[in-house]
Parts: structure tokens; C-alpha cells; sequence
């Protein structure tokens, strides 16, 4: 079967997830891959949208985070003001699952401004939930479409704390969920160095082989010897995932 | 007890140039309606206040009702961006706009403060980031731990405007489905206006539902439809279809300006 | 995910010597099953911790479980006062009772605090008042307009104990009427145990309910007639007449050994 | 008609109560006044009870704070942190009831021991939510029988703030609200003097003369010249008193 790069992105997402996984998604890629595997491997998978509702079932992929279905399917829904601070603040999430504009080796993300704060190139929306979700998650999943302009050796904004400037940063400032474990791209996963904490090339995706990789990569992209090529997407997850339809 | 009055005259009452005002409902229960009224009216140099300015503000913004936003994710959601915003913030256009910029969690222990009369509002966020240096937050020290955690300045509008479901004839309102920061938006404010599908003899308390009093409310003015393009749970659904039609009209100063002329200041109130 | 088990194994497992304790329902829900096991159980030197003590902390005072109290009212409500408490406070019998004093808002803060993960609780209170000096309060001045507000130390229980009207097979649970700080009370808590009147299928969302995920929560025990002589709402009455015995039974200290002995003690686990 | 004092009590404070006040009441007398006074001339008062219940209307009197039909009666219920933070800390309240065990010549109140704190001769039930009520409600009304004993000189414990010492304490404490305005007894009504702020006997029970008030107080108390008698409780007041039961 034939998949896009997208499809590939959001089964090797959903693959990360383990069934009973408390999320924390906002709309669109970490979306999609939430669902599929709540509808595959992980039905047990608890959604949490920052819109306040807690335990949504979507049966089709929101197009925006306050769908009208998330409320409906919710085993409760909570104001804004309490999910952020009864829910993710004190702890309760175990995966946090963000996009951005750029990342940089140490998963930092800025979802801001390109160019300069007061005269930007381009005017990004901001940091919306991201700040807290990186900090207070107990993992960070980042997705991202990896080229030179995303991926980058110095972020315009650090909108968003992944591992600062590598080991020891988290624990300095006092952010106490373990930062960005797993970013998932169009070519590969990439995940934090034990020991500095910068991004490696851990898996290919099919198809794709580690040059790719560093020629999307806007640093010296370290890369794993030997990096294993991920398997490609099951009939069953791609009909899993196309049968998720985004709300009309 | 709020008074059960028409839009126009609500707006006109309430809202004042130069006011800080905030039109609240997160992606559920935008009040539009009001928003355009503001347009009609030619409110100019509001600070607008909200956590997702979407389509509401940018139409504020794009029509030069706004010297200042303050807010914490500006985008069109699952669309893209928000040409009005971005033209303001890239090029000054109509008018420059000055940011306060937060993050979600920040502004919603911001609005909590307003609603508890409380000066701050506290929370764990902002570490690590750039954001932390461009925009009010400072840290405390628990005076019984010595941890320091951050602090956000209260959001006291002097305007809360929001939509919701429901109204009595006293004028008592209830909100039911995804409820955001509605509720403390309006009792952080010092005026406040609720806008409502329906005027009904009585309210039936509903799953989920939130009832503001009366009493705690300036006013209420009754606006059918009041939430399109947003949604009103249980009236009608998102109109997705114009979230992505809005991309295009937006992005081109003199459609937008056209389309507004036609759809907002030509318009008028649609409500009875 | 929260298990569903015996409300003795809950107890065994939940609550241990030493603890800090608190059952919560404020007047509705009142977890006096779950109480009435901890005091067969023979746990000691306890910290309670709740808004008002009344006829479940009574008990467990009088029987000498508790070394102390955090609290802001003691009395037995629309009756009197709390003998067992008197005793303890006046006599230290059957053993002294350290007191940490609070005012209700001071408690709510500060249990609000506990449940949102912040070291401290911010509200304005205790002012002029001779309780400043006898608490935990302090002064933290807002970073932004320099005014002193008042601050309380989170309250982050070992174990938080409520009663609620039902749980599905899962353990998600509801509770609905007068809810009182019942979530923050298990929010805040490191380990937390929900007693319900019934399991049922799935749960109905109703009016003015809450609904409490079975993962937030460690364990879920049956306890039909759990929250008596409290009330639970849609379920049975407040026994009020048992609330004016209470006085009687409650002001000699045999009697009330003699009480305690034959429903308490000897009574067991009523719960299928 | 007869009467009994009580009855007296919870008709003179329900008479300082104007329609659409918003009133938080504690059980007991307070209960009873501000629901006669809703039975009465002031249909539209706004009853919130400390158990989160706002604009209950009970048919009964309710023994406890937290009786069901107050929240079945109520226009909304919210939770204990939330009625103390963002309805009676934000100044919604016009007036807050409360009783005591002890008042001064101040109208501070002592609810919490008579005796030494740490070696009470009484340990009484304590404050609970009365020092916010003083502090935040605009107006606060006490209802209290006199006596020498409750009316003293010097209180044991100051649980709940009345004006202090005197004129200026409030704004020097920064408590937003007047504090305690009127003080019902089973004798008469004292207000507090407006240079002062020492309570003072403005009004006396039919029946009653202010020397009765006199030795039913610990103090020198001072009275308004020519103090006046309030009007008896009218048939109406005691049908409607009388006809709000207890709830069984």
C-alpha cells in the first residue's frame, strides 16, 4: 500500500504511544496520530485537549482544538484556567505532544517570530499552550517536516524549552518533566542524546537513508551508527488512520 | 441585574474608546456579533484582550479598532495565519499594534486573579523561554518553601464581552459545552455583556452547563447566529468552510476591507 | 486507572499511621463509611485535615487517631459543638490535639494550591484577626503593584478520602449537588479514594455534576449509605435528627465509647 | 400578636434588607432573617450560603450550610474555593450575616475560645468563613442576644475583624468593606458611631429601655439621645416568619 509522508509521520507517532497514556494534543498531526492509536494499539489512550476536555473520543479529527464533538465525547470538560492548572501544571500528562515553525538540536521550539520580535519577517501565532506543555508533560512529543528552514542551528525565538543547551538545563530551571523525547519527522524520529541531550537521528523511515536526514538538517545532524529503518506504515494502521475523518 | 437590551445600544453604553476590553470564548461561543457592533461603531484604540484572537480580532485589528493586543496564540485555527494581525504586526497597517503576549496558561491564571480580585495570578510556566523577557511576568518566592514560582498581572478589563446559549427574562445566562475562560472573563471585568442565542422563560439547568447570575452581569443583549463563524453547542456547528474562506478574503487589504463593508458596516444588527 | 476494591482493602492499603488525612464533603457526602474503617483499622497519630470537622472527625478524635487537626470550623452544624473535639482540645483526652486554624477561604486556597501543583495558596484574609498569629499565613507582595496579599502553604494530603453517588466499571466517577472542595481535595492528594453509593453501567452527566476520571484517582470503594449521617444528593436525606443525638451521645465520654463500640467497631463493613 | 425575642431579632434585621441585596448568610438567625425578608418586602434579596450555592430559595429553613434544597433551589452551585475567591474576595456581596460568641464595643467578634488559646476554658467551633465575610462583604450585620457575658469589654480571641480599635483601622488593614454596620440583639440595634466607630445604641425593642441594654452589656455603652422604639413585629412578619419551617 502507498502512503504519504504525513501518513508516515503520524504512525510513527502513534506507534510512541503506549495504551492508557494520558496526551495532551492540540489540532492537526498530533491530533491525527492520538486517534489512530486510540483506534489501534492503544484504545485506553486518554485525550486531553486544552480546550478543557478531558478524555474526548473524536470519531472525526477536529479541526480546530473546541470542536463542538470533543465537548460531546468528553468524560468531563473543565475551563481553561482549570485544565492548565489542576491537569497539566500539577503533573497529570503523561505525553505532551507539540508542532513549531523551527527546532533547534536540543528540540527548543519557536513557534513566534521569524526574523526579529519588534520587526519580524514573519508574524508566527506564538506560544499558545506549548510553554507549559513542554515543561510540565511528563514526555514532549514533537512533530515536524524536517528541512534546513525547520530545523535549524539557531532559533529566531525560543518560544518553547526543550533540553536549553543541553544536560543539566532542565533541572537548573526547575522544569520537571523529562523535555522533548521523540521528534517525528517526514524522515526519520530523532531523540535526545542520554548524555547532552542533543537530538540524534534514531530511525529512518522507510525509504529515507541518513544522508537525507543531514541534508534536511540545518546543523551537523548527529546520527546513530548503524540507524535501524522504521517499519512502514500496516494496511490496518493506514485504513485505521483514513477512516479519521476531519469534521465538515 | 443585567439589563435585557438591544446590541447597539449595549455596545454603545459599554464600550468606550480607549477601553480594555475582552471578547472571550475559546474556539466555542465567540461573540462575533458584538464584535462587529464595535466595528460599526468606530470604536478605535482598544486594547483587546484574549487568549485566541481569531477571525473576531482580526477584524477589529484590520479595521483599526485595536492600539494594542494582548493575548497568547494568534492563528487561524487548523488554517493558518491571521492576515489582518500579521499585517498590524509586520507593517503597521492600518495602525501599528503594540503586544502583550502570554501563554495560555498564563492568561488563564491572569484572568482567574481578575475574577478573585486578586492583584497576580501564579502558576509554574514561562521558564526557559524568550517570551518570558517580552512580555509582564515576575517570579515570587513561597514565604514558606522559599521555591520561587511565576507571577502574571491580573486581567481586569474594563469591558467582558461573551456569548453564550442562554438568557432568562431576569437576565440570569447559562453556557453549556466547551466553557473556556467565559465565566472569569466577565467577573474580572468591570462591565460586562453576554450576548445570547435565545431569551428563554426559563433556564433548565443543563450537563455541563454554567449559569452566571443576573446579578454578576451588566448586560444582555439577545443575538441569534451571534457566534457564526464560531459555534454555538446545540444552536449549530463551526463553520469550518469560512475559517478556511477567511484565509483568502484576509489576505488582501482591499477584499477584506470590501468584505467587511459588505458583510459588517453595510449589514447592521441582524438580530429582531 | 483507579481499581475498585473492598473498602477494607482500600483503607489497609491507602491510609497508614502517620498519615496526613483528609475527608472531605462540605455537610453534603460526608465520608463517614470510609471514616468509620480507619477507626476499626486502629490507625494512629494522624494529621486531619478538613474545613469542618464535624461528626466523622469527632469520631475519629474521640477514638484517638488523630495527633492533628487542620481545620477551620469545629461544631456540629446547627446543634453545637463537637464534644470529642472539646474534649481533646480542653482535656487532651484520650490524647492531646495539635490545632492548625484556618478560615474556610484560607482552607479552599490553600487546597486549590495543593491540587494545582503551587507551594502556596494566594487570597486576601486573615486580616485583623488574632488567628495570623496562631497559623500558617504569611505576606507576599505582588511583584507588579507591590500590595501585600496573603498567602497559605498548599495542603497536599497523603491521602484524600470523598464520598460521591456513583462510579462506572472503570472508576470514573460523579458527584453532583453541593460539590464543596471535594476535587481539590483529591487533586491535591498523593494518593486519593472515592467511596460511592452505587457502580453503575456508564455514567449520565448531570446537571451540575463532576465528574472525576478513574485515572486521577488510586481507588474506587463501594459504600451505599457511606455518607450517613451526611446526606447524599438524588440518594437519601441528611439525617439531621441523628446530628441532635450526636450531642448526647457525643458529651460523656463512656457513652460514646459504648457508641462507637457497638456500630463501629463492632457493626464492620455494611457494604456488600 | 406575642412574640418571642427571636422572633423580635429576625424581623429587625430582615427590615435592613432591601430587595435585590446580595446577602451571605450563615444557618440560624441569619437564615431566618434573610429569608423573611424575602418572604416579605425584599422578594428579589440574593441568598449565598458558604456550601458554594448562590441564589438559593429554600422553602425550609435549611440546619445546615449544605442541605440539599439549597442546592436544588439555587440558581447556580460552585465550588467552596470558587464562592470565596471570585464571588465574596471580589467584592459581590453586599451583606455579610454572621453571629458570634463574643463582640467588643468594636464589633470585632471572638468565635474560636473562651479562655487562653492554648488552654481554653471553652473551645468553641472557630472561625470558619467569618474573618473574609467581615473583611469583603460591603456591609456586615451581626445577630447576637446580649448579655454581659457575650457583650464584653475585652474579647478572648479576635477571630473575625470588626473596626479594631476604631476609626481607621479598616483602611489602615486595607479591608475593602465597611465592616460591621448593624449589631440586632434581643434588646435593641447598635451601629457603630460614624466618628468613632464605637457601637452605640440606635434603636430599642418594644418593651425594652436602654438601661436594660446597659447591664445586658460588659461595657459603658453609649446610647443616641433619645434613642427611639422600633416598631412591633406586624401580623404579616410573624405569619411569614412562622410559616418557614425547619426542615424536618
Amino acid at each position: 500500500m502507498t502512503y504519504t509522508a504525513e501518513e508516515m509521520m503520524a504512525v510513527a507517532a502513534a506507534r510512541r504511544l503506549e495504551d492508557g497514556m494520558v496526551c495532551f494534543v492540540g489540532i492537526g498531526l498530533p491530533s491525527r496520530a492520538a486517534n489512530l492509536a486510540r483506534a489501534t494499539h492503544a484504545p485506553g489512550c486518554v485525550l486531553i485537549y486544552e480546550s478543557g476536555t478531558i478524555g474526548a473520543k473524536p470519531q472525526h479529527l477536529p479541526l480546530s482544538i473546541g470542536d463542538g464533538e470533543l465537548a460531546e465525547t468528553a468524560d468531563a470538560v473543565v475551563s481553561v484556567p482549570e485544565i492548565f492548572s489542576y491537569w497539566l501544571q500539577a503533573g497529570r500528562i503523561d505525553v505532551g505532544f507539540l508542532g513549531a515553525a523551527q527546532i533547534d538540536r536540543y528540540g527548543n521550539l519557536n513557534s513566534t517570530v521569524i526574523g526579529d520580535y519588534h520587526d519580524p519577517k514573519v508574524r508566527l501565532p506564538g506560544a499558545g499552550g506549548a510553554p507549559e506543555i513542554a515543561m510540565s508533560s511528563r514526555q514532549t512529543f514533537v512533530m515536524l517536516r524536517q528541512s534546513p528552514r525547520t530545523f535549524v542551528e539557531r532559533l529566531d525565538f525560543r518560544s518553547t524549552p526543550g533540553h536549553g543547551d543541553g544536560y543539566g538545563f532542565r533541572d537548573r530551571l526547575g522544569l520537571p518533566g523529562a523535555g522533548v523525547t521523540v521528534v517525528v519527522t517526514d524522515l526519520g524520529i530523532l531523540e535526545p542524546d542520554p548524555e547532552s541531550r542533543e537530538l540524534t537521528l534514531t530511525q529512518v523511515h522507510p525509504g529515507v537513508v541518513p544522508d537525507d536526514v543531514r541534508k534536511a538538517t540545518g546543523w551537523e545532524l548527529r546520527v546513530l551508527g548503524g540507524v535501524p529503518t522504521g517499519k512502514e506504515p500496516t494496511p490496518r494502521e493506514l485504513e485505521a488512520l483514513r477512516s479519521l475523518k476531519i469534521a465538515a | 441585574m443585567a439589563d435585557l437590551v438591544p446590541l447597539t445600544e449595549a455596545i454603545a453604553e459599554l464600550v468606550r474608546d480607549g477601553d480594555v476590553v475582552a471578547l472571550e470564548g475559546f474556539t466555542h461561543l465567540i461573540p462575533h456579533a458584538a464584535g462587529h457592533e464595535v466595528i460599526r461603531q468606530g470604536r478605535r484604540d482598544l486594547t483587546l484582550v484574549r487568549l485566541t484572537p481569531d477571525l473576531v480580532y482580526d477584524q477589529l485589528i484590520g479595521m483599526g479598532c485595536a492600539r494594542k493586543l494582548v493575548f497568547s496564540w494568534g492563528g487561524n485555527p487548523g488554517v493558518g495565519s491571521l492576515h489582518r494581525f500579521r499585517d498590524a504586526v509586520e507593517n503597521g497597517w492600518p495602525r501599528p499594534l503594540e503586544l502583550e503576549e502570554h501563554s495560555h496558561a498564563g492568561m488563564a491564571a491572569a484572568y482567574a486573579a481578575g475574577a478573585a480580585n486578586l492583584p497576580f495570578g501564579v502558576l509554574r510556566g514561562y521558564r526557559g523561554t524568550d517570551l518570558a523577557k517580552r512580555t509582564r511576568v515576575a517570579l515570587v518566592a513561597c514565604p514558606f518553601t522559599g521555591e520561587e514560582v511565576e507571577a502574571v498581572p491580573a486581567i481586569r478589563p474594563d469591558v467582558g464581552i461573551v456569548h453564550a446559549q442562554q438568557a432568562d427574562e431576569a437576565g440570569n445566562v447559562q453556557i453549556w459545552g466547551i466553557t473556556g475562560v467565559q465565566k472569569e472573563a466577565v467577573l474580572a471585568s468591570a462591565r460586562s455583556l453576554v450576548t445570547v442565542e435565545e431569551v428563554v422563560p426559563r433556564l433548565e439547568l443543563r450537563p455541563g452547563g454554567t449559569v452566571l447570575p443576573s446579578w454578576a452581569i451588566t448586560a444582555v443583549a439577545l443575538a441569534p447566529g451571534g457566534a457564526h463563524p464560531s459555534y454555538a453547542h446545540g444552536y449549530y456547528d463551526r463553520d469550518n468552510a469560512f475559517y478556511l474562506a477567511w484565509d483568502a478574503i484576509s489576505r488582501d487589504r482591499d477584499r477584506f476591507a470590501e468584505w467587511m463593508e459588505r458583510h459588517v458596516l453595510q449589514a447592521g444588527v441582524t438580530v429582531p
